[in-house]
């Protein structure tokens, strides 16, 4: 069982709505020391396999397929065994 | 003309968009569902508002791979008329048939209003009923519908006049260039975030998006001859 | 983790926790004529809490007229049905979901909107509209102004994306509201009369059938919870909050429309409060049979589930069927063509009992007329309150005097309880399904039956403010400018369901108002031939002790036989004529 | 500056349709080991602020009131300097 952690964020240039509303809801709720956000998605994706280069060429694939969009997004990952 | 609605789990406004070309055009028109993969009895394919898979991971992500988006694809190549609707505008993002790709609104809140457009290429298919420069009143429902390209799209679309609607006034939901729809290079696909099926009567709150359904079908007759 | 004995249960008077009282855990020993153990325990304390039993309203209740040359199917089904000629119906119904509103504004509203669908197409109706009702503190509190867009935010989403039009509602603001909101959402659905499906087992041997969602662990209880005032202990229960599915339950719409059409059912019945125990035992009485579940079949989202949690979770988007025995294969390609789980999960029986087995034990044997028609009743004692005299006495020609009429409208139309609620319904989409001719923001909104020319109104209304004042007149009122929305549309009403938010009816005051509102709503009622076809009671709407304003709120159905008599209430033109009617 | 990285998940309890809703569009891109998917989010949050402690407590807070809803969500979150 391998336990892979993605995160899928906007790319730099790409506005994020969402993270302008949450630091304009963090600055009315008084956090004014606040001066970016940028929100993004974790996922948790447990595989049945136990070799950690295909786990790895698999997520790679499932990540460009579906799991992210290029024209907008970035992602990374990271692999943990037996989790 | 045929036409085809593609149903997706999770769509909600096939039936409307079955109802708009009966009552405006009275040509056949099917629902089909996302498991077929033959689109080839059809002239012309409209995929559905309504939330596909929930919505869940990205707006049309999952409905992408959906076995009849092949058969949506070929139709594309072949020339066909494809039109995307809201959630279907989204469904063509994400399978690369039109460019770029949608964000949530930017004011995080789901917007469902009549609203006004500007008519900015009437010599589609799909506009040809318009004038250009128009301003129609369509519906629209979405939260996300924020479209969003780069600056070099951007100036591909533009070039090629590829922004076939804009809002007029203020923009409902932070969109790039106030874009409320475009169309492929080739001017047979196209995606739009409003709701011309919900536009096709007086009681309904405007009989805008009508001309949106007879361009179509003056575009087919005058290309297959009247059938 | 071991379950508690029953002899612990007694000992420990655990049943206390459960919400039984010492009377009622009496009563179920003399009903099984043995000490309960922990499922069955669970299993009585759900079915007799005030939110499944209606154990403190239905002395009340009766009160109501429920009967009309009409009416098709009153109170005692998922939702009532109406006849509206050429062999079509229109059903609806309104319910709460205050208590998880107010912990978790989102899913609260979402879950209670999901609910009342499943309520409405559980008779083989079709929905094709949603109202809301909603009252909130005032909007200066930051936490009222974030339920509001919590609350408004989770409506949205699960109406939405299953695609039925929300499109009307009400909303209104008053402190009283602040510690306790409250989140009513109703749905109307329209059927041919034969495809007319009720919450009944029937048919010794006939499989009960499991459709949706996975069971898992959340929401154990909810439904006395959704009985207890809101305290710092509710904090506690918290995981009692479910999330909603709105796309299974389109799926589960869309399959179970299916098995409709096909007149393959029954019966069938929505798992909402007291999910399998609730739908289980109810389908089972009212077919006078009983029922045996195998409750390994359930399907599962958890692993080492027990047989309290399986019984008692409150998990969305579930149902359960009857169908006739040799068509479980029919049933299953439908379900499977959508995606969805479907299981035979037991059959019916013929010894009015509810048995529950599980890894090959049997873990509960009762008799379902104890759970459901046995349940206690209490007639509380009502006692005018000291506010209402004094009241009554007041005198405000005095005051008036010094008002200044401008400023004091101004003030009026400025006040978010008047302010146009455009902030709101923009959020909601309210013209899928292309039906909508009247949207929000006139005085009901009006949904167009395709292919004939007949149109529906509909509007929910109530006023707090005025029950609290005089409960009897506020009652009356409350009935009568719901008829007179419908009205202005061009509509005939022809009946209402009604949600009774209150407080805690163990407080006579509490139940004098209650008393009293349903008095002055039955007379209305009687006088406007509007019968009460369903509704729902929230009690225990307090907190720290303190209830909210008596809100009965009713949700109200007219019939428009020509399209060309829809009405809106803008003024159309210049120089057209201006009346004022009624007294 | 401080940056700080906060992860909210739902509970474990908790239903995630979401997550199920994409497992099962993996499985049907073949994706068949994938035994299962929890997707929450990740937030970067940019402060003002060079207190280390104080920036805890902060973004603390911001979870409690804002970020993370306690009924349904768990988060964690790690601050990092200068980011
Ligand atoms: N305030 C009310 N007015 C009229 N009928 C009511 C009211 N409250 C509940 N009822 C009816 O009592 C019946 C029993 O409710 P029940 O089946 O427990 O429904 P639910 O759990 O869906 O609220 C329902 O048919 C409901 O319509």
């Amino acid at each position: 069982m391998m336990k892979a952690t993605i995160v899928v964020m906007l790319k730099p240039g790409v506005l994020d709505p969402q993270g302008s509303a949450v630091k304009g809801s963090l600055h009315s709720l008084g956090f004014e020391e606040v001066t970016e956000v940028r929100i993004g998605k974790r996922m948790e994706v447990w595989l049945n396999t136990d070799d950690r280069a295909e786990a790895e060429a698999r997520v790679e694939a499932m990540c460009n397929k579906l799991l992210a969009n290029p024209v907008i997004e970035n992602y990374t990952f990271e692999l943990e065994e037996g989790a | 003309m045929r036409f085809a609605v593609p149903v997706f789990p999770g769509s909600n406004c096939d039936v409307d968009c079955l109802r708009a070309v009966k009552d405006v055009l009275g040509v056949p028109v099917e629902p089909v569902w996302h498991q077929e993969r033959s689109l080839s009895k059809y002239d012309a394919i409209i995929l559905p508002g309504g939330f596909s898979y929930g919505d869940y991971l990205r707006t049309g992500a999952l409905a992408r791979f959906s076995p009849v988006m092949d058969a949506v694809i070929e139709a594309a190549e072949r020339g066909k008329l494809v039109v995307g609707i809201c959630n279907g505008f989204q469904i063509l993002l994400e399978a690369g048939l039109l460019p770029g790709a949608m964000r949530r609104n930017d004011h995080l809140q789901f917007r469902c209003d009549i609203h006004p457009l500007r008519v900015e290429n009437a010599a589609l298919p799909f506009t040809r009923d318009y004038r250009e420069g128009e301003i129609i009143r369509i519906p629209i429902a979405h939260g996300e519908g924020n479209y969003y390209c780069d600056e070099a799209t951007l100036a591909e679309l533009k070039q090629h006049n590829q922004i076939v609607f804009r809002y007029a006034g203020e923009n409902p939901n932070g969109s790039v260039d106030d874009i409320a729809g475009i169309v492929n290079r080739r001017g047979n696909v196209l995606g739009m975030m409003p709701h011309p099926e919900r536009a096709v009567h007086d009681w309904l709150g405007s009989a805008d998006g009508v001309r949106f359904f007879t361009s179509m079908l003056a575009y087919w007759e005058e290309n297959h001859g009247a059938a | 983790m071991s379950e508690p004995t029953p002899e612990m249960i007694r000992d420990q008077k655990l049943y206390r926790e459960m919400g039984l009282t010492e009377e009622e855990y009496q009563q179920v020993i003399g009903h099984l004529g043995r000490l309960p153990n922990w499922t069955e325990t669970g299993i009585y304390s759900v079915m007799w809490s005030e939110h499944c039993s209606y154990k403190n309203s239905k002395p009340l209740l009766r009160r109501f007229p429920t009967e009309g040359p009409r009416v098709l199917q009153g109170p005692g089904e998922g939702a009532g049905v109406i006849d509206i000629g050429d062999g079509q119906a229109v059903v609806f119904k309104i319910e709460s979901h205050n208590h998880p509103s107010a912990i978790e504004p989102f899913q609260g509203a979402a879950t209670g909107v999901g609910g009342i669908i499943r309520d409405v197409f559980s008779m083989g109706a079709r929905p094709v509209a949603l109202l809301n009702s909603l009252r909130f503190g005032e909007l200066n509190s930051p936490r009222v102004r974030y339920l509001l867009e919590r609350v408004v935010a989770g409506i949205a989403n699960y109406g939405n994306s299953i695609g039925i039009p929300t499109v009307g509602g009400e909303v209104a603001f008053d402190a009283r509201y602040e510690g306790n909101p409250l989140v009513n959402a109703m749905c109307v659905g329209i059927l041919p009369h034969d495809h007319l499906q009720k919450g009944v087992a029937k048919g010794v041997g006939n499989p009960v059938i499991y459709v949706g969602a996975s069971t898992g662990r959340d929401g154990i209880h909810g439904a006395t919870f959704a009985s207890e005032e809101l305290s710092e202990e509710s904090e506690e229960k918290r995981p009692s909050v479910q999330v909603g599915d709105p796309f299974m339950e389109k799926l589960l719409l869309e399959a179970c429309m299916e098995l409709v059409e096909m007149g393959i059912l029954i019966g069938i019945q929505d798992m909402g409060a007291a999910g399998l125990t609730c739908s289980s035992s109810e389908m089972a009485a009212k077919g006078g049979c009983g029922m045996e579940l195998d409750l390994d079949r359930v399907p599962q989202r958890e692993a080492g589930m027990t047989p309290y949690e399986i019984m008692l979770s409150e998990s969305q988007e579930r149902m359960l069927l009857v169908v006739e025995k040799g068509r479980e294969e029919e049933v299953k390609r439908v379900f499977d063509k959508w995606g969805l789980n479907s299981a035979v999960i037991g059959r019916v029986t013929d010894d009015g009992r509810l048995r529950l087995r599980h890894r090959g034990e049997w873990v509960a044997d009762i008799p379902v007329n104890t759970l459901v028609d046995d349940a206690p009743v209490y007639v509380r004692e009502a006692r005018e309150p000291e506010y209402y005299r004094s009241f009554a006495d007041f005198d405000a020609s005095g005051e008036l005097k010094d008002i200044d009429p401008q400023d004091a409208v101004k003030r009026v139309l400025a006040s978010p309880t008047v302010a146009s609620k455009k902030w709101i319904y923009r959020q909601y989409d309210h013209m899928v399904r292309t039906s909508t001719a009247v949207r929000p923001g006139s005085d009901a909104a009006v949904i167009v039956l395709h292919g004939t020319e007949k149109a529906l109104a509909m509007c929910t209304d109530a006023n707090g403010r005025y029950v609290y004042l005089d409960p009897e007149q506020g009652g009356a009122i409350a009935v009568a400018e719901a008829a007179r929305n419908v009205v202005c549309s061009g509509a005939e009403p022809i009946g209402i369901t009604d949600c009774l938010n209150f407080g805690n009816p163990e407080k006579p005051e509490i139940y004098w108002q209650m008393s009293r509102a349903i008095d002055g709503m039955s007379a209305a009622c009687r006088t406007l031939n509007t019968p009460v076809i369903g509704g729902n009671v929230s009690l225990y709407n307090e907190s720290n002790g303190q209830a909210v304003l008596p809100t009965p709120v009713v949700g109200m159905v007219g019939l428009i036989e020509k399209r060309e008599h829809i009405t809106t209430q803008a003024f159309k033109e210049d120089g057209h004529v201006i009346f004022l009617a009624g007294e």
